[in-house]
């Protein structure tokens, strides 16, 4: 089949590099291999390089945020400076605590960035350049997810300390609770689309984004993907000022520049995945004459949802352990649930009513679930802190705390 | 001696190298590692027979939680590993000898299965895809396994509340 | 084209491997680790036996999703345990957990 | 969503709104009647879109909208529920839909929503006002919240479940399901002001009278069940085959099957709707909280009765034709209905409670269409049950709303006098003329007024039907208990609103707010021209006007083919029409005259003229021929005699205690000889020697138990791994290739 090239380049190269490693004799296993190899090859190395220029954006963001210039030396408005970092992490010295564990010490970073890499395998970039389209996309993240937490697990044991440890400890108890809710709010799509493949997903968004049908699984998937990424207001598992930086503590040079990079690739995926899940992906105007349109709608809303999340790290102060832990099992896992449950329900009730009915129902049910929810966490709020406790009375204590604690020490 | 043959046995050969160093090596945190290891091999198999579904589903469960949970209890409990002297009780050659036996128990009957000889043929791209629905199907329809279903689920509850409870600390005001 | 023998030899295999680390590890987590291993080798048989014949019928598929239920509530509970185990005696080995003595 | 899901959907969002307020909301009470309000709302919604449908159908008793599924496997086959509306339904669905929703906006009012909380309320009592102090400062007593605002909403929320579920159920085991429910429902409201002793006895009383009903009715759907295997109304009314099997095959005191089954299920309806002589209940369940509950009870509640009545109608009038001697389940209820009608209109006559003479004049028109069932009138039974419904319970309402201006009135005065007797009421016309209004519409329509009102229509109808059918009895004690009817009803009007105050209460009474004069507007819109649909064909002048579409629509509800029905030619005979038309036109005005002309001048706030002039026996009617103090001469008192003395004293512990004394005594005897001459001597010394010989062998086998698990396990798996291999190979052998 011949595409012209400035209509969908991806296919067209692929197609070419095809026939012509064909045309050298190779055998067609080989050539899928080989091509998956240099597809994968180029997204990774694409992202990385995208990361970069993010760390600028981002330290130039949050500098404004602060009342700062931000970066302003290196270059035009200090656009080199992140190049600067990393030839200085290149430069430092490597160091291997004493008993450390050194496989997995030195296998930690690495997973943490492989693990955030991957995900990238199954997004869809525009319609049909994706470097897989699983059927089980959805899943796959969170698959890939569970290694992320891996890496960070190694990386508190092996490093031989007890503060790393601890934060370890802490980044996992976290990570593994907003887990939870935020696989509940990413099923929500997937029940609506029918289907766990990403570029499914996006189809099935045509004439309405999943945040206009589903906006309390938005909000939820939002704020846990911001918590898996653990940034502010979530970034009590590596707080600098609370505790020595949490697990990464013995980590130096470019291992410790691998986490860095992680974390800021991380929290660019996890807003790509929104954008995939509830902004509509590639969906624009002329999509269907230009695909590759696609990439720049998806970088658009992508830059959004960034935008968002930068402006939360920047403006929320920091959530206590147990308020994060009491934030994610009280509040988020329930109303997750229940919006899964509801939105299952009716969407089995609606069956072959029209997109709008379905649509119109959809919100107005989140909507009472919101006000709902809304009116018991007050409720329950004011009967955990009451106003100015009765003489005579004990004061109220948060059960909550003492059974996370319970749970998790 | 095709190209997926040769996946096969390079995932085969690593995933019973990481089982059997699960079962040998000394310090635990390297045994939880291997066992990482080793599930991510039988994800790989899943793969090869075409069960993308439980590959991942592989990844999911059993290292997203449970090798983690495993970690987490070596680590909780690391003041008690004796990692260093004999990782295995007085009575390990008996071990052996049921092990061996076992195997060679599987292997007799195996190779007289009428069977032996077969060997998966493909399946072609919708079969492979029509594994989800017919399973979700299979898995909530009275006249199917929604029965095991349910026990299984109501088994999972139970064990979070049974686990929960175990573990916690007793502490006098609760 | 793999034969279908290969894969039920590499399960048993493994099963085997699991069954003695449950058999003779001391560390009570280890042999977890066993059974978990154990377990992945009746998946795999599970599997082939659906593909061998004919990836028709879903018993296999769905009696793999249930024995991952059970998987997890018996690491769940077992290592629940093993920490209150530890809590209450300060050893985690299999052996010295011996309070049914005769 | 097509109209059958819709019709499954009926009656579920009352029962969430029940479980949201007693599980979540019963704190806040605006949450809570906005949840309550907002179920039956939506309730009235589906059910008038299904009322629609309904109307529209073709042909509906043929087909009706019904939608089945599987629900309990009784052997090899699938006990099946399902719902289903014909024309009976529909029409039920119309008036419970409404008389619901209004009661649902009414309570609101009447349980004094945005009121203060009481001085001294408590739980269980009604509440007893409390003290504001208004702009100028003086202290003022105004009435106070209903201290269990919230259940009261979640009790009627259940209710409204049970009882469109009754309605829209297709067979008899879900009706009885929802039956049982109101049963409850009615236990807890009436009961709903625990603390008063008098409540608590009605409750119980309700309750265990109605179920003795229920106990028969039971006993009927068992023994359907057995016969005809199935309790779908289709299957069993609608199928000519089945109904002639049961109704030719005998069995005890010449009644067919279908007889005995058909009375069993009809003393349920007895029961439920408080006919003679298990109408007890019914008025002392005006003890609930006024006049909401004892609307659900008389308006909805006891309808349910004569709906099933009319739904097993077939089963008891099958193969009877009309002109034909009335089989034995027919004679008993025609009598039955007739005796209740007479009977309760009666005693309404002579009660001053003004929700007392409501409740007996609902067991006089309830006895009138099982009266008109009797005698095979279906139609104009189903056609009262309409009507009816929209003026008892606009005429509950507009009692409530006298009783809440006479409590205000109270609170005003601080008068010690009973808000409920009109004896001390009158004159309220010109204080609350809203309610006067249409408190005379609904009785009008109650007496019949001719033409205009809803009631003239049903119970023309009925007499006609009455009279048609030959029954010259039946037509005469009807058109009696007709200008009974007319004179207390005229009584109460007269009583209450017409001439002068006759107490300061009374003078101070004022309109209620407007949720609660609103329904009744709305119900009496209904209680005028809810007759019009009925009027019949040879209704001189109007009935060439309009077709009889009521007739027209539920003709053919109960059995499809007709033919099961007794042919009941309907456009009767002009002298039946005429005639009926005539009874009716003097005793509803005569009735209505002579109660105007008895209480017009009435004075005294304590004597009744009647007293006088009928003398001995108003004593009996004002007791109500004494049936309670009978009842509990007769079934109360002898059991607690048999419980206490005769049971319990003599039988367990002078007989059966004596007994067990001796038996006790004697065993302890034998046991001590046997102790001390076999098992000490004997058996000791033996066992002693065999556990001394024990305890070594034991020490010997200890190592075995070593309490390591893995060792346990490897023993385990030897034996298995040895047997496995065993029984392989004996298998082989034993059975080569």
């Amino acid at each position: 089949m011949t595409v012209e090239w400035f209509r969908d380049p991806v296919n067209f190269i692929t197609n070419w590099l095809n026939q012509f490693l064909l045309g050298w004799g190779l055998p067609a296993g080989v050539v899928a291999f080989l091509m998956n190899l240099i597809g994968a090859g180029l997204v990774a190395t694409g992202a990385m390089l995208f990361c970069i220029l993010l760390i600028w954006y981002e330290r130039k963001l949050y500098g404004r945020i602060q009342d700062r210039l931000g970066p302003n030396r290196v270059g035009p408005w200090g656009i080199f400076q992140p190049f600067a970092d990393m030839l200085k992490i290149f430069a430092k010295e490597y160091i291997t605590p004493r008993g450390a564990d050194v496989i997995p010490y030195n296998l930690a970073p690495i997973l943490a960035v492989a693990a955030v890499l991957l995900i990238w395998a199954v997004i869809p970039f525009y319609n049909g350049a994706a470097g897989a389209n699983l059927n089980t996309g959805a899943l796959y993240i969170i698959a890939v997810g569970g290694l992320g937490e891996l890496a960070i697990i190694l990386a508190g044991i092996a490093s031989n300390n007890k503060y790393a440890l601890l934060g370890g400890f802490r980044a996992i108890a976290l990570l593994l609770s907003y887990e939870v809710p935020m696989v509940l709010a990413l099923l929500v799509p997937v029940l609506l689309a029918r289907s766990m493949g990403m570029n499914d997903i996006v189809q099935a968004q045509g004439d309405v984004w999943y945040i206009v049908m589903a906006p309390i699984a938005a909000f939820i998937f939002f704020l846990t993907s911001v918590a898996e990424v653990g940034r502010a207001p979530f970034d009590i598992i590596e707080a600098e000022s609370e505790i020595v930086a949490g697990f990464n503590i013995e980590y130096s040079g470019l291992k410790f520049g691998m986490f860095y990079v992680g974390e800021f690739l991380h929290a660019f995926t996890v807003s790509v995945l929104f954008a995939i899940l509830f902004l509509g992906g590639w969906r624009g105007p002329f999509v269907d004459q230009v695909p590759v349109l696609g990439a720049v709608w998806l970088l658009v809303k992508t830059g959004v949802t960034y935008f968002l999340i930068i402006l939360l790290r920047g403006s929320m102060p920091r959530y206590r352990t147990d308020q994060t832990m009491s934030l994610a099992w009280k509040i988020l896992t329930p109303l997750a649930l229940a919006v899964l449950v509801l939105t299952a329900i009716l969407d089995k009730a609606l069956v072959g009513s029209s997109d709008l009915v379905r649509g119109l129902a959809l919100v107005g049910m989140n909507l009472v679930v919101w006000f709902i929810a809304s009116r018991l966490s007050q409720a329950s709020y004011r009967r955990s802190h009451p106003v100015e406790p009765p003489i005579g009375h004990a004061p109220v204590i948060n059960p909550l705390v003492d059974e996370i604690g319970g749970v998790l020490e | 001696m095709n190209f997926l043959q040769v996946v096969f046995i390079l995932t085969s050969a690593v995933t019973l190298g990481a089982a059997v160093m699960v079962v040998t090596s000394h310090r635990m945190i390297r045994a939880a590692l291997w066992l990482v290891l080793a599930l991510f091999g039988v994800a790989i198999l899943f793969a090869l027979l075409q069960a993308g579904f439980f590959a991942v589903v592989q990844v999911v469960v059993y290292i997203g939680a449970i090798a983690i949970l495993v970690i987490f209890a070596v680590m909780l409990t690391r003041h008690a590993m004796q990692d260093e002297g004999a990782q295995v009780n007085r009575g390990w050659w008996a071990a052996v000898l049921v092990a061996l036996g076992t195997f060679a128990g599987l292997a007799f009957l195996l190779l007289n299965w009428a069977g032996i000889g077969s060997s998966l043929g493909e399946l072609s791209a919708d079969e492979a895809r029509k594994l989800i629905p017919q399973m979700g199907q299979a898995l909530v329809s009275a006249d199917a396994y929604v029965l095991p279903f349910e026990v299984a689920s109501v088994l999972l509850l139970a064990a979070l509340i049974g686990a929960i409870y175990i573990a916690r600390e007793k502490n006098p005001q609760v | 084209m793999i034969p279908t023998s290969w894969y039920l030899f590499v399960a048993a295999a493994l099963f085997c491997l699991g069954l003695y680390g449950v058999l003779a590890r001391k560390n009570a987590i280890a042999i977890l680790m066993g059974v978990e291993l154990m377990l992945n080798a009746v998946n795999i048989n599970l599997i082939v036996f659906w593909r061998y014949w004919g990836a028709k019928e879903v018993a296999g598929p769905a009696f793999v999703i249930i024995v991952l239920a059970a998987a997890a509530a018996e690491v769940a509970v077992g290592l629940a345990l093993i920490i209150s185990a530890y809590r209450r005696r300060h050893t985690i080995a299999a052996d010295e957990i011996d309070a049914l003595k005769g | 969503m097509t109209i059958e899901t819709l019709l499954w959907l009926i009656p579920l969002p009352p029962l969430l709104a029940f479980a949201l307020i007693i599980l979540f909301t019963n704190r806040q009470r605006a949450l809570s009647h906005t949840l309550a309000v907002l179920g039956a709302f939506l309730s009235w919604l589906a059910a008038m879109i299904v009322f629609l449908q309904a109307i529209r159908t073709e042909k509906l008793g043929e087909h009706p909208l019904t939608s089945v599924i599987n629900w309990l496997p009784t052997g090899g086959t699938w006990f099946q529920i399902g719902v289903q509306v014909d024309p009976l339904s529909a029409v039920t669905l119309f008036f419970v839909a409404w008389t619901v929703l209004m009661i649902f906006i009414y309570s609101v009012g009447y349980h004094n929503f945005g009121q203060p909380e009481g001085d001294h309320d408590q739980k269980g009592l009604p509440p007893h006002g409390a003290t504001v102090t208004d702009e100028n400062g003086h202290p003022r007593k105004v009435p106070s919240i209903e201290p269990m605002y919230a259940r009261f909403f979640a009790f009627i929320s259940l209710f409204a479940f049970a009882m469109y579920l009754l309605v829209v159920s297709d067979n008899l085991l879900t009706l009885y399901v929802g039956w049982e429910i109101m049963g409850l429902c009615s236990y807890l409201l009436i009961g709903f002001w625990y603390a008063k002793k008098s409540a608590r006895d009605a409750a119980m009383k309700a309750f265990v009278t109605t179920r003795i009903g229920d106990v028969f009715m039971l006993l009927g759907l068992a023994y359907l069940y057995t016969q005809t295997g199935t309790l779908n109304y289709h299957a069993i009314f609608n199928d000519p085959a089945v109904l002639q099997r049961l109704a030719s095959s005998p069995t005890f005191l010449g009644l067919s099957v279908a007889g005995a089954a058909g009375l069993l299920l009809f003393i349920g309806t007895v029961g439920k709707s408080a006919q003679f002589p298990l109408h007890v209940w019914l008025p002392d369940a005006m003890e609930g909280p006024t006049p909401v509950s004892a609307m659900i009870h008389a308006a909805t509640m006891v309808s349910a009765g004569v709906y099933l009545a009319i739904r097993i109608f077939p089963l008891i009038s099958y193969g009877w034709q009309v002109g034909a001697p009335l089989p034995p389940a027919m004679s008993t209820m025609t009598f039955i209905g007739a005796f209740s009608a007479l009977f309760a209109a009666t005693i309404a006559v002579a009660q001053n409670d003004i929700k007392r003479v409501l409740a007996y004049s609902t067991i006089s028109q309830l006895g009138y269409m099982i009266a008109a069932l009797g005698v095979g009138a279906y139609g104009a039974a189903i056609f009262h049950l309409f009507t009816h419904a929209f003026f008892k319970a606009l005429l509950f309402l507009g009692s409530g709303l006298v009783i809440h201006g006479m409590e205000h009135g109270i609170l005003h005065t601080g008068e010690h006098i009973d808000p409920q007797d009109m004896l001390n009421m009158g004159g309220l016309r010109k204080r609350m003329p809203v309610t006067f209004l249409t408190f005379l519409a609904g009785g009008l329509s109650l007496s019949g007024f001719p033409l205009i009102t809803a009631g003239f229509w049903s119970k023309d109808a009925i007499l006609e039907g009455a009279f048609s059918s030959g029954h010259v009895i039946v037509f005469l004690v009807l058109a009696l208990s007709a200008l009974l009817t007319a004179f207390y009803t005229m009584r109460q009007i007269t009583l209450a609103f017409l001439g002068q105050p006759r107490t300061n209460a009374a003078a101070q009474a004022v309109e209620s707010r407007r949720t609660m004069v609103l329904p009744l507007v709305v119900l009496s819109v209904f209680a005028i021209g809810a007759g019009w649909v009925g009027i019949p064909q040879a209704f001189p002048g109007l009935g060439a006007l309009s077709p009889n579409w009521f007739e027209e629509f539920v003709s053919g509800t109960l059995a499809f083919p007709l033919e099961v029905l007794p042919t009941f030619n309907w456009v009767s005979s002009e002298t039946a029409t005429l005639v009926s038309l005539g009874v009716s036109l003097v005793v509803s005005l005569g009735g209505l005259f002579l109660g105007w002309l008895v209480y017009r001048r009435q004075s005294s706030a304590t004597t009744d003229p009647l007293q006088r002039s009928l003398g001995a026996v108003y004593i009996v009617l004002k007791n109500k021929y004494f049936v309670d103090e009978a009842y509990q001469a007769v079934f109360v008192r002898p059991s607690y005699w048999l419980a206490e003395t005769f049971t319990s004293k003599w039988m367990d512990q002078g007989v059966i205690d004596g007994f067990l004394h001796a038996l006790a005594r004697g065993a302890l005897g034998f046991g001590n000889f046997l102790r001390n001459f076999i098992d000490l001597p004997l058996w000791n010394r033996a066992f002693e020697w065999v556990a001394s010989r024990v305890v070594p062998f034991g020490q010997s086998l200890r190592p075995l138990q070593s309490g390591k698990v893995q060792q346990y396990l490897v023993a385990g798996l030897l034996a298995t791994l040895a047997f496995a291999a065993l029984f392989y190979f004996v298998i082989r052998l034993a059975f080569p290739g």
